[in-house]
Order: C-alpha cells, then sequence, then structure tokens
C-alpha cells in the first residue's frame, strides 16, 4: 500500500513537471500578443471562421476579425482571453499584478480610471506610425478616447441604448401610424397611455427591461432622460447631484411602468433576448448591438420577429430639454508595460488591421467609430441605419473625467431598482444614490 | 540487614557530563521535519494577515501604496448602510442553510442508515451534488431558476402559472442562493450524520425494543442524546463554511437586487476589485475575520469539551 | 488506541449504513413512507442534473424558440462535438487538475512533515509554534486575500500555476489533522525502530507515513475537493484563459449565453466540466465516503 | 555478543517529579535480571533509559565499560522487546525482523541466515511472509522476540512481554522464555509487575519501590530474606501475614508474644536485636492448622475459605480481631465458622522494626 502511495506521490510530481513545462512552451516563435475582451465566446460557431463577412453578432465578427489577422499575419499570435462582461474586476486584477493583456477592450467611460493611474499606453504615436489619424475618428469616438490631450486607446465604435420594437405587436396594438411606422411616445403621459394600449390590445408588456440582476439599464435609461432634461449631474466629476425633481421624474416614470405592468419584471439580460425573440413584448430596450442578431430574426421564416418585421429607434424624446441619450463606446487600449519593438510594432499592425476593418464591426449595430465609415454608402446600406442615425448626434457621454463610472453605474442601478419595485421610497433611494457616489468618488 | 548490595563504585568518578545524546531532547535539526510547512504559513499566511492589518490603516488603491489613516476605513465601514446590510445577508444566509442542512441531513441519514441497496445508491446521490463545482451548481440553479426558460419557468408554465422571481425579487433571492447552497452542501453533513449514527451500539436499541419504545421515543431518548456532538459539531462547521459565502451569490445575483444577497466576502472583493479601495476591503477583511475567529472558538471550545467527555 | 484499530482497518464503505433498527424487525409501513419520501426527495435533487443534460442535447437555436423543445425529439450530440472541436474546456480541466493535484501532493508532502515533527519531535518553542499554527485555522481565506494578492503581485506569482497552488499550502487544516494522527500512534513503534538504529527521517518515511494512509486518503480528497472547488483565489489570481481553472472558465461562459454560443453548448460545457469529478466520485465513492466519516470520527 | 552492564548513580526527573534517584546497580554478563516492583516504580524508567529511550539526568550506564548513556538508542547494540510488541503494522513478519539489520547495513545472506534461524527457533516459520495484524497475541509476542534475536544485541530488555496474553498463553511463553534464555546466551533485562515471572525466569531480581532499589537478590533470597517490609508484603502469593508482636530473648533466641497473648518461640537469635515492638511476617505455608499433639500458638474462627486444589487458604478472625491465612492440605475439612487451632513455624518467621529493616530466621544462604 505505501508503495502505492510512494508511487503515486512521484507518478504526480512528475506529471506536473511534465504539464508545467509543455504548457510553458509556446507553440511557435511568433509574436505572442494578448487581447482580452468582452463580447462573449462563440468557438463553436466561429472558431475558425476567418471571412469576417460571414459573421454576424458582436461575438461572431470579432472572432472571426481576430481570426482573419491571424492568417494573414503568420509572424503574430493573437491570443485572445474572452472575458465576462465588462470584464473591469479582472483587469483591476491583473493590472494590479503586473500582469495585464497586452490589448484590452475598455469603454471609453472606463478609460479613465486606468489612463490617470498611467496604467495605458498613449497611443499617438503608434497610430500616427501606422497610418491612423486622429482625424479619422468621428468626435464622439475621438472624445471618448482623448485624456489629457493623448489618445488612449483605438476607438472602435460608439453604442447607445435604442428601442428594439417588434413591429408585429404594435400593429396589433395599433401604434402603427399609415405609413407603416410605429408610434413612439412624445412624452411620459403618452408613453404610460400607450403602454396601457399596448397591454390591453396584445395582453403583452409595452417594455422588454431585463431587470433581474441588472445595472447597466437603469443607468443608461437615467442618464438619457436626465440629458433630456438638461441636468447637468456631473458639473463637478469629483461630486455628483442626483438627488434632484429631474431624476425623481425619471424613477417615477419608471417606477409608473413596472406598477402598471407594462415591462416585463424578472428577466435577466438572456431572458430578455430570449422573450423579445420569442415575441413576449413590444419594445425591447437595449444596445445597438443587438441590431445585428434581431435583423438576422426577422429575416428568418417563423420567427416572431418575422412575422409583422422589426424596428429600431432611438429612445423617444419625452422631455423638453436638449435631444440626447446616453451613449458609449467601445475602444481597444494598449497597457503600460514593457514590450520589444517586435511586439510594439504587432499592436500596432493589429490596431490598424482594426481600424480598417471598422466596417464589419459596424455591422453588429454599433456606430462605425471611423468618419469614413460613417458616411460610406456601404454603411447607410445596412438594415435600419437609417433609423439609428440621429444617434450619431444624439449621443452624449457623461464627462471624460468622472473616474469609476461602472461603480456607479452599480450604485445607481442598484438604487433605482430599489425604488422602482418598491423596496425603497424613491427620495430615499435617490439620497443614498447620491451620498453612496460621493463617498466612493471621495475615497479614490 | 538485607544484601541489597550497591555496585561496585567503578565509575563513580564519572567524567565531566558529556554531550548527552537524548531522544527528547529539543534539538534544531528536529525543526526541519515543520520547517517546510512553517516557511509557507508564515509567509503566506502570518505575512498577508499583519499585511492585510496593515493595509486596513491605511487609504491605499491596486496600484499605490497609499497614505496612513488610521481607523479611518473602520469608521467608514461603520458609516456605510451597505456594509451592515452584507453583515446583515451573511447572517441571514447561516440561518437560512445551517439549520436546513442539519435537520435534512439527519432526516436523511436516518433515512438512509440501512444497509440496503436502494439507500446505498441513494446516498450515492444525495452526496454527489458535494463534488460539482460552484460554478457548475450555479449554472444548473440559473438554468432552473432563470424566468422564461428555467426549469422551475417550465414546471410552472404546465400549470399556466408564473413562477416565484427566486432571481430578483428581493425576498426570494436569498431564499434562492440558500436553495442552491443546501442542494450542493447536503452531502457532508449526511455523510457525517450517518458515521455518528453508526458509533451508536446497536444493543441499545435492542435494549430499548425490549422496552417497547416506539420510533419516535427511540429517536428522542437514544439517538438524538447519542449524537448531540456531532449535530453540534455540523451545525458550527456549517456555520463556518457557510459564513465564507461568495461563489453562489456573485454568479446567480452578483448580489442583486439593490444588495439584499451581497454576502461579506462579495463586499470585500467588490472593495479591493470594483471599487479599487484596497484599504476598505482590508478593513472588511479584518472585521469577517473577527467573526469566523469567533466561530472558530466555539468550534474550539466544543471539540475540547468532546475530548473531556469521550 | 481505538483511533489505531481504525487506523490500521480503514471502515469499509459498505459499513457505512449498518443500521442497526431496520436490522432487527422487517420492514414496516412507516419504513416504507419514509423510503418513498427519500426517493422522491432524491428526485427532487436529480432533476436539475437532469434538465441540464437534457438541455445540452438540444440545438441551440431550437432552445431558443421554446424549452419545451428539450421534451421531445430530435436529441443531438452537436455540443459535445463543438466542446472536442473548439472549447477551452479541456485546457481547465488540465488546469484544474494540476492545480487541484499539485496542490494535494504538496499539502499531503508538507502536512505530513510537519504532523511528524510537532507529534513527534521536540525542538525549540515547538509548543509555541504548534499554538501558532492552531491558531492559524481561524484565519479564512478571505481575511488574507487582499494582501495576498499583492503580495503575489510582488511576487509575480499570478496567472503561474505556482501562484494558484501555493496559497492553499497554508492552510493549517492538513497539519493539525496529521499531528493529531501521528500522536495517535503508539509511541512505541518509533521507540522500536530507534533501536533498530533508524534515523528520525526513516523513522518517517518508512515506519509511521506508511500507517497515516487513511489519514493521507481523507486530507487528499477533502484537498482535491477543495482546491477543485476553489472559486474566489482562482479569480483573482488565474485571470488569463489559459490560466482558468475550472470554476473560472466556466463563470467566464455562464453570464454570456445569450450573445454566446447558445444555452445547450453552455450546459454541454457544464456537464461535460463536471463529469469528470462526478465518474471520479463514483470511482472512488468507497474512499471519499469512509475519508469523510473518518474526518468525522475523530 | 554478551554485555555486562554498570549503572551508576542514576537520577531520572520530569521537571520537578524525580523518578529515580541515585540509583546504582551492576547486572552481570549473561544475567537474566528482572527489575520487578509496582506500577510507576520506576523500573520501566530505568530500562527505557538503559535502552536510550529515556535521558540520564545525572550519573551514567556502561556497557562492557562503555559508556552508553551518551549513545543514540539504535547505537548501544541493545534489543528491546515492548509491552505492545511494537510491530511495525504494514511490514511482514520478515521485514519486520529484517530492518533493523538493513539499517546497519548487515549483507543479504545473513540476514536470511539470522531470520531462518530464529524462525526455527520461535516455530514462526510459516508466519514469515505474514502482516502483525494477521498473527495472533501469542504469534505477535514470538515475532517480537525474533526480531529481538536476529539483531545478536549485547543485552536483551524486556519491558512486560507478557502482560498482554491472556492467562494460560502467559504461563506457557514464561515456559518458553525460560528455555530461550538458556539457548540464547546474552545478557537479559526483564521489567514486571508479577512476581511469579520474576520468580520463575530471574538469576537475580532488582525489586523496586518509590524512586529506589528495596532489595537485589535472586529469587529465592528475596523470598526467604525480604529486606524490607515492602518486599515481604510485594513477593509472594498470599500476601505475607503481618501482626503486632512483643519481643523478647531467651536462651539467645526470640520469643514473640501476639496481641491476643500467645507466645511464640522462634528461631531467630536475638543477638543485636532490642527487646520491644515489632512486626512479625510470617507467609501462609508456616501458619497451619495444629495437629493433635502439637503445640497450639494460637486459634480463631474461619471466615474464608479459598480451595485451591492442592491446598486450601483459611481466613482466620484472630481474637484481637486480627486475621491471620494459614494454609492446610487441599482436602482439608475446615468450614466456614470452625474454631481453628493454629501453630506458627517459628523457624520461618520475619520481624520488620519501626525503621522497616528486617531480621530474619533463616540465615542467608551464602554471603
Amino acid at each position: 500500500m505505501i508503495h502505492t502511495l510512494r508511487t503515486s506521490f512521484l507518478a504526480a510530481t512528475a506529471a506536473c513537471a511534465l504539464a508545467g513545462g509543455l504548457l510553458a512552451s509556446p507553440a511557435f516563435a511568433a509574436t505572442e500578443l494578448t487581447f482580452q475582451r468582452f463580447f462573449g465566446a462563440c468557438d463553436a460557431d466561429f472558431g475558425s471562421n476567418t471571412d469576417v463577412s460571414k459573421a454576424v453578432g458582436e461575438c461572431g465578427i470579432i472572432t472571426s476579425m481576430v481570426n482573419k489577422f491571424n492568417a494573414d499575419n503568420p509572424d503574430i499570435h493573437v491570443a485572445v482571453t474572452t472575458v465576462e462582461w465588462p470584464g473591469y474586476d479582472q483587469l483591476t486584477a491583473q493590472f494590479a499584478a503586473g500582469d495585464p493583456p497586452d490589448i484590452v477592450t475598455i469603454h471609453h467611460s472606463a478609460l479613465s480610471d486606468y489612463q490617470t493611474k498611467g496604467l495605458l499606453l498613449p497611443l499617438d504615436d503608434l497610430l500616427a506610425a501606422n497610418g491612423i489619424k486622429p482625424a479619422d475618428f468621428t468626435d464622439a469616438s475621438r472624445n471618448g478616447v482623448t485624456k489629457d490631450g493623448k489618445i488612449y486607446g483605438l476607438p472602435i465604435d460608439n453604442w447607445t441604448m435604442l428601442f428594439h420594437i417588434n413591429m408585429d405587436l404594435f400593429k396589433q396594438a395599433g401604434l402603427v401610424d399609415a405609413s407603416g411606422k410605429p408610434i413612439l411616445p412624445k412624452s411620459v403621459d403618452e408613453l404610460l397611455a400607450q403602454a396601457k394600449q399596448f397591454k390591453e390590445k396584445t395582453g403583452k408588456p409595452y417594455l422588454i427591461q431585463n431587470l433581474a440582476n441588472e445595472t447597466a439599464l437603469y443607468t443608461r435609461n437615467l442618464y438619457t432622460y436626465l440629458f433630456q432634461q438638461n441636468s447637468d449631474f456631473f458639473a463637478d466629476p469629483t461630486k455628483v447631484k442626483i438627488n434632484t425633481p429631474e431624476a425623481k421624474k425619471v424613477v417615477e416614470m419608471y417606477k409608473a411602468i413596472f406598477d402598471q405592468g407594462d415591462t416585463t419584471k424578472d428577466l435577466d439580460y438572456a431572458a430578455s433576448i430570449n422573450a423579445f425573440l420569442a415575441g413576449e413584448g413590444g419594445v425591447h430596450l437595449n444596445g445597438t448591438w443587438m441590431i445585428g442578431d434581431y435583423n438576422a430574426s426577422a429575416e428568418k421564416p417563423g420567427t416572431a420577429l418575422n412575422k409583422g418585421g422589426y424596428a429600431v429607434y432611438p429612445y423617444p424624446q419625452l422631455f423638453s430639454g436638449k435631444h440626447a441619450q446616453y451613449a458609449d463606446g467601445h475602444s481597444l487600449a494598449v497597457s503600460q508595460k514593457d514590450r520589444s519593438e517586435e511586439q510594439t510594432a504587432a499592436i500596432g499592425k493589429f490596431l490598424k488591421f482594426m481600424a480598417d476593418h471598422d466596417f464589419d464591426w459596424s455591422r453588429t449595430g454599433h456606430l462605425p467609430a471611423m468618419k469614413a465609415v460613417l458616411d460610406s454608402a456601404a454603411f447607410k446600406a445596412l438594415p435600419h441605419r437609417d433609423t439609428v442615425a440621429p444617434i450619431a448626434e444624439l449621443g452624449t457621454s457623461l464627462p471624460g473625467a468622472v473616474q469609476r463610472q461602472f461603480a456607479i453605474q452599480d450604485i445607481i442601478g442598484q438604487e433605482m431598482s430599489a425604488a422602482i419595485t418598491g423596496q425603497k421610497e424613491v427620495d430615499a433611494s435617490l439620497a443614498d444614490m447620491e451620498s453612496r457616489i460621493n463617498e466612493l468618488l471621495a475615497n479614490l | 540487614m538485607a544484601d541489597a548490595a550497591l555496585s561496585s563504585p567503578a565509575n563513580r568518578a564519572a567524567p565531566a557530563k558529556a554531550r548527552v545524546q537524548n531522544v527528547q531532547a529539543p534539538l534544531w535539526r528536529n525543526a526541519l521535519f515543520v520547517l517546510p510547512f512553517l516557511v509557507v504559513f508564515v509567509a503566506l499566511l502570518v505575512v498577508p494577515l499583519v499585511w492585510g492589518i496593515w493595509l486596513s490603516l491605511h487609504k491605499a488603491d491596486a496600484f499605490s501604496s497609499g497614505r496612513f489613516v488610521g481607523f479611518a476605513n473602520y469608521v467608514r465601514l461603520y458609516n456605510d448602510k451597505i456594509f451592515w446590510q452584507a453583515i446583515g445577508n451573511t447572517f441571514y444566509f447561516v440561518l437560512l442553510t445551517v439549520p436546513a442542512l442539519a435537520v435534512i441531513g439527519l432526516m436523511l441519514a436516518l433515512a438512509l442508515n440501512s444497509r440496503t441497496r436502494t439507500a446505498a445508491v441513494l446516498r450515492t446521490v444525495f452526496f454527489a451534488s458535494s463534488v460539482l463545482s460552484v460554478t457548475i451548481v450555479t449554472l444548473i440553479w440559473r438554468i432552473v431558476f432563470v424566468p422564461g426558460f428555467g426549469l422551475l419557468a417550465t414546471v410552472y408554465g404546465w400549470f399556466g402559472a408564473a413562477p416565484p422571481a427566486f432571481l430578483s425579487d428581493p425576498d426570494l433571492v436569498m431564499i434562492a442562493i440558500a436553495i442552491a447552497t443546501i442542494w450542493w452542501c447536503i452531502g457532508l453533513p449526511m455523510m457525517l450524520f450517518l458515521s455518528a449514527l453508526q458509533q451508536i451500539p446497536g444493543d441499545i436499541y435492542e435494549a430499548a425494543a425490549l422496552d417497547n419504545a416506539n420510533r419516535w421515543r427511540t429517536f428522542r431518548y437514544i439517538t438524538l442524546p447519542s449524537i448531540k456532538r456531532t449535530f453540534v459539531l455540523v451545525v458550527v462547521i456549517q456555520i463556518v463554511l457557510q459564513f465564507q459565502l461568495f461563489g453562489q451569490a456573485k454568479l446567480m445575483t452578483n448580489g442583486g437586487p439593490n444588495n439584499v444577497s451581497k454576502p461579506m466576502v462579495l463586499y470585500i472583493y467588490e472593495a479591493a476589485f470594483t471599487k479599487w479601495d484596497l484599504g476598505l476591503g482590508a478593513a472588511a477583511s479584518e472585521v469577517l475575520f473577527v467573526l469566523i475567529l469567533i466561530a472558530a472558538m466555539v468550534q474550539f471550545l466544543v471539540s475540547r469539551r468532546k475530548g473531556e467527555s469521550a | 488506541m481505538s483511533s489505531m484499530t481504525s487506523a490500521h482497518a480503514p471502515t469499509p464503505a459498505s459499513d457505512v449504513g449498518r443500521g442497526a433498527p431496520s436490522g432487527m424487525v422487517g420492514r414496516t409501513t412507516g419504513d416504507r413512507i419514509i423510503l418513498g419520501l427519500t426517493i422522491a426527495l432524491a428526485i427532487v435533487m436529480m432533476a436539475p442534473l437532469l434538465w441540464v443534460v437534457a438541455l445540452s442535447l438540444k440545438d441551440n437555436k431550437e432552445l431558443m424558440v421554446s424549452m419545451n423543445a428539450v421534451f421531445h425529439a430530435p436529441y443531438t450530440v452537436q455540443n459535445y462535438i463543438n466542446i472536442l472541436a473548439t472549447s477551452s474546456v479541456f485546457r481547465w480541466i488540465l488546469n484544474s487538475l494540476v492545480v487541484a493535484g499539485g496542490l494535494t501532493v504538496g499539502t499531503l508532502v508538507l502536512s505530513s512533515l510537519a504532523g511528524y515533527g510537532f507529534a513527534r519531535l521536540n525542538f525549540p518553542f515547538r509548543n509555541v509554534l504548534f499554538v501558532i499554527v492552531l491558531m492559524g485555522l481561524a484565519v479564512p481565506e478571505q481575511a488574507v486575500l487582499i494582501a495576498r494578492h499583492q503580495l503575489f503581485s510582488w511576487l509575480k506569482l499570478h496567472n503561474t500555476y505556482p501562484g494558484l497552488i501555493l496559497p492553499g499550502l497554508s492552510a493549517p487544516f492538513g497539519v493539525f489533522l496529521m499531528t493529531q494522527y501521528f500522536r495517535a500512534i503508539p509511541k512505541e513503534l518509533d521507540e522500536a525502530a530507534l533501536l533498530d538504529n533508524a534515523s528520525r527521517f526513516k523513522i518517517f518515511w518508512k515506519v509511521l507515513l506508511p500507517l497515516t494512509l487513511p489519514a493521507q486518503a481523507t486530507l487528499g480528497i477533502f484537498t482535491f475537493l477543495g482546491a477543485w472547488n476553489d472559486y474566489l483565489w482562482p479569480l483573482i489570481s488565474g485571470t488569463k484563459k489559459e490560466m482558468y481553472t475550472l470554476t473560472v472558465g466556466i463563470a467566464s461562459t455562464q453570464t454570456n449565453f445569450a450573445q454566446s454560443e447558445g444555452l445547450g453548448f453552455l450546459m454541454s460545457q457544464a456537464v461535460f466540466a463536471g463529469a469528470p469529478i462526478l465518474i471520479l466520485y463514483l470511482f472512488f465513492q468507497k474512499y471519499i465516503v469512509t475519508a469523510v466519516s473518518g474526518a468525522a470520527v475523530r | 555478543m554478551t554485555a555486562q552492564i554498570e549503572i551508576t548513580e542514576v537520577t531520572k526527573r520530569y521537571g520537578a517529579l524525580t523518578v529515580l534517584e541515585n540509583l546504582s546497580l551492576s547486572i552481570k554478563a549473561n544475567e537474566f535480571m528482572v527489575f520487578l516492583g509496582p506500577s510507576g516504580c520506576g523500573k520501566s524508567t530505568l530500562l527505557r533509559m538503559i535502552a536510550g529511550l529515556e535521558s540520564v539526568d545525572e550519573g551514567t550506564i556502561a556497557i562492557n565499560g562503555r559508556r552508553i548513556d551518551t549513545l543514540p538508542p539504535g547505537q548501544r547494540d541493545l534489543a528491546m522487546v515492548f509491552q505492545s510488541y511494537a510491530l511495525y503494522p504494514h511490514m511482514s513478519v520478515a521485514d519486520n525482523m529484517a530492518f533493523g539489520l538493513k539499517n546497519i547495513g548487515v549483507p543479504a545472506d545473513v540476514i536470511a541466515t539470522r531470520l531462518s534461524e530464529a524462525a526455527r527457533m520461535l516455530e514462526i516459520g510459516h508466519l514469515m511472509e505474514r502482516k502483525p495484524g494477521q498473527l495472533s497475541g501469542g504469534q505477535r509476542q514470538r515475532v517480537a522476540i525474533g526480531r529481538a534475536i536476529v539483531k545478536e544485541p549485547k543485552a536483551f530488555l524486556f519491558d512486560e512481554p507478557l502482560s498482554n496474553l491472556d492467562a494460560a498463553l502467559r504461563v506457557r511463553t514464561r515456559v518458553e522464555l525460560a528455555q530461550l534464555r538458556h539457548r540464547v546466551k546474552s545478557t537479559m533485562i526483564f521489567v514486571t509487575h508479577d512476581q511469579i515471572e520474576a520468580m520463575t525466569l530471574a538469576d537475580r531480581v532488582v525489586v523496586m519501590n518509590n524512586r529506589r532499589i528495596e532489595q537485589i537478590g535472586t529469587p529465592m533470597d528475596i523470598y526467604t530474606r525480604p529486606a524490607t517490609r515492602f518486599v515481604a508484603t510485594f513477593v509472594g502469593s498470599p500476601t505475607m501475614n503481618f501482626l503486632k508482636a512483643k519481643m523478647d530473648s531467651r536462651d539467645g533466641f526470640a520469643t514473640l508474644t501476639l496481641p491476643d497473648g500467645a507466645t511464640l518461640q522462634t528461631a531467630m537469635r536475638s543477638d543485636g536485636l532490642a527487646p520491644g515492638a515489632y512486626e512479625l511476617g510470617i507467609r501462609a505455608e508456616a501458619v497451619r492448622p495444629a495437629r493433635a499433639g502439637e503445640t497450639v500458638t494460637t486459634s480463631g474462627t474461619v471466615e474464608v475459605l479459598e480451595r485451591l486444589g492442592d491446598r486450601t487458604l483459611l481466613y482466620i478472625r484472630l481474637s484481637d480481631g486480627s486475621m491471620i491465612v494459614a494454609e492446610d492440605a487441599g482436602l482439608s475439612r475446615a468450614a466456614i465458622g470452625d474454631r481453628m487451632e493454629l501453630t506458627l513455624d517459628g523457624s520461618r518467621v520475619h520481624l520488620f522494626d519501626g525503621e522497616g529493616r528486617a531480621f530474619h530466621a533463616v540465615e542467608a544462604a551464602h554471603g
């Protein structure tokens, strides 16, 4: 028996050593780049696809793009790590560990967190060396990635939240005008009235919202309708002023929707998509990135969206302030760390490739980051781009100097959810929201 | 007088005391056996513990060493409603799971304490979930609870009803996490009780049968007193284990909605890696440490009492 | 001495469930009701697992339309084929094996050495050191998480196997268990070996270590399962995809299913990831049960 | 291969507790020496100090003139048989016996020869491949002895090796041990609390009590001329009778007056004995019912009968209330409640004075 024990001791040790050795040595000597991104994993469908034009959806397109880059550049190998959205806990841990990925997807809204700590490489020189000029970017994109006068990420898109509409149900509800366009509300009261009408006619909720396990949607909704009331809640980027009558109006509106059953209630993000695809409600509040997927579904016979069609619009203007809605963007940032010239050159090549393929990326539904693509006929010819085109002007971000926007988003989402679902009084929620955010910002 | 003749004094002029080779002597080289562990222990547990206490007195983020702030982090914790809520959630969770684990575990052990093949198979079934990792457990239960297409929704759907919103109703999320946890952890208490039940000598039951004790009285007056210590042990072990709730809450609800399912460990994790507030996280860690220390001392006292009476 | 008898003859698993009451009289109505309830509960226990397995055998797109598809054909193993073709699950399983295996071997070696040292040998400050190690039992992993993460950053150990394995080695539970176990072995064995001119290490290695086999099994199984299921530390230390352990890897896919490969594929990954440990469990069930029971009696 | 062991002024302490105090002892080569005493008297400690399992706080231990108390146990060339046998449970009988030899690099063929020799001697040849767990108590005991024999040590140390055996086996093994000691010429030290083992096995017995040696002598010495009251009590079954007595000298011999007024003329010379109060010690075998015509020393009532087959022990209450045990024939007709007249053998009495000194009617056999 002891022999078994000893043998297994030795065998296990040997196996560990062997495994360690095998795994440590890279398979080939190409320049290795690590690329960490969200957007999900879809190796089963697109793991070996290099034809970007055949890919659909964020995951499929980005996977195919990296595959294509690797195929085109045998001397470089981009190794992808997919993280759970948005992956910032992990990225922070990696930076803290001194072992960040070379290239990483970062929201414009999160760039300053890392930039202020000196963790990101300014890209001006690298981009210039690869023939990418800041003037090529759309204004929103350029502003999103510029901090202290320098560029800290290659913008790949701008995105915002949209009204994804099930036209079949809208027709049943009588919310389609003569020209076949959906009738959208122009005020809070109209919204509530139309939702009521929708429910009476179809028996289904007007809105599909992912309210379970969610903070982002609440926050984006709040920001959008605060913008529409000209509320400058981040006049001072280190101190929020959000316990305001404007904010209360927004929260009360969503609370009314919730209380009257005009929204789905217990769906999480994935379930909300399923619900919309299954025709469980009229309007899905989701981002630009779903246009490609929903459009694909609408073109497939037998689906709920195919029945009466799929339409997509910016959030309706419900208040009397400036026309605006919350927007953000994705960028590719490069970590500060010691690199050989080959590695830096390889990163430049990869960024150039991504910039060149911005059109492919915009097929997801996002607004392209490159002016040339935005203005191109090919982009305009993509489905539904006519109706969502205004978001290029409407899109508004928080001031770039506001840090920890994702942590703030968690706080806002938590408090709004508490107010809307009735766990807490609206006033108490807003007060807590403000004090918690300010506590966070005061302790950066 | 007796011939207790003492030996010849041959060695009486014994030489100066030689270096005595003593099997019980405290020799430094004996410490070589414990040295490897001690090095790891000190480097990876003691040092971080002290470092953590030091950190908790500083305003520090992941990228800069920070400045000394005294007990400011603890004051912030004291004033942080969410922290208190996290402590409350943790206790609530312990309250939800531990009694259930102990009672269900005991009932299963009683039901399955027999030599039949069926009992063996059922024991296997009830213990099997214990070997799964937390991410698979949560994945499974999300797929059970998830609205719209979960198992629960499907079953309710057959009756045209809407299932309880286990993952989003503030009153239900902790219960949902507790259900998943009990499903996951029930094997260990069951096994502990089973082995305790087997320590009870069979002749006591024979004596009880001769005394005409019915099932309940046998349980109440023979089984229960015999496994009292195991019961306490199970409860304490489970308190310490369930106090460390993290994975289930993070993966099933991410602490939501509005922090009602955020346990202390998730609070610490978020303080450090979402808010980058290492000092605050370290301070919260120390609070957790003290709370678990109390539980561990109870465990120590219980096991020591066990030692005395055994 | 009583613990030695158990040490020499580990209770076979079949003894678990040596039921006192049911052996005496025939099965009564009460017994049948209890059995029925237990079986019903077991089915409830199994239901989530079966649901997941069923989902994993369905086409993703079919599931998008309706869950009721689960209950009827066609079933497909395409998701599993996709795993074999593309998924990182293999790599994650390998990582988990290396980490759990390494931690188990390391814990057994360190704990056995230290347990023997504390139980049998005298050295300066022994009792003080032992008390300090015992106090270490009360330190939860989470309490040192942040400081440990910084320490490992400084040592450049993140995203390495040592980085994933080492923290577990500092847990004093194994030392405590092994010390207790060594103490229960009669001292005469050491003394006989001392008279047989064996060195301290030889006594440890040839005479006592073989006798601790049951304790090694208990400790090994607990350590392996603990490491296999650990989530918190790998989450913040093994942050690269190729260094994910299975728990972290599965977690990284699970909230993304809507925009990823789909529910069926995700479920098949879960099944695929859960199967090895379940098979190991069925295979080593006897030992695991003995180990658990052994830990309880102690 | 054999050794003379010299223990000189050895003291052992556990913290403040002194277990052995300034103890000296000389064991001759080839001698079978038994340490006898009640538990806790320090006899095992002394044995373990010789083995090297306990440290020596003061004093020295030497074998054949070479000091060994500074050596680790393995280098003292001693073999020990433990009370619990301490067989290595995971090793076969053969491996158990070979372990010590392998440790000092004895060639394999020599090991094989010694093992088969020992196996033959102890009749355990058929057990060589078994594990200790598969052996009976007696077999384990033999293996433990075999493990000691194959080492061909300078001395054997036995630490109560028979106490874990059942009564019948103990008697048999005792006889075998006695035979063995004549085949294996070596010094042997045997620790026991069983006086029968000591009496039957020993060349000399060391009676120990309470940290010190009470007496060293041959078994018969110890039995017939116990040096102290403790030895007199501890050795012999049933326990020696003790009666208060007043001593007077008559014709150079001691005459005793018992509490009930009876007098006993002894064969003990009274020179050097001061008249006065003593304690009379007399074994049951020297007290018997008076036959017709014999001098009656005293009388009493039978309270308890112990029929041992070959003899009968009578517990008799004397008129002053004290109890005395007398020995009668196996077929004694005595019954409880009988009035019994007793004869005490004056040539087999012992006297103990207030300081515990002993005086004997029997002369020392030698010296």
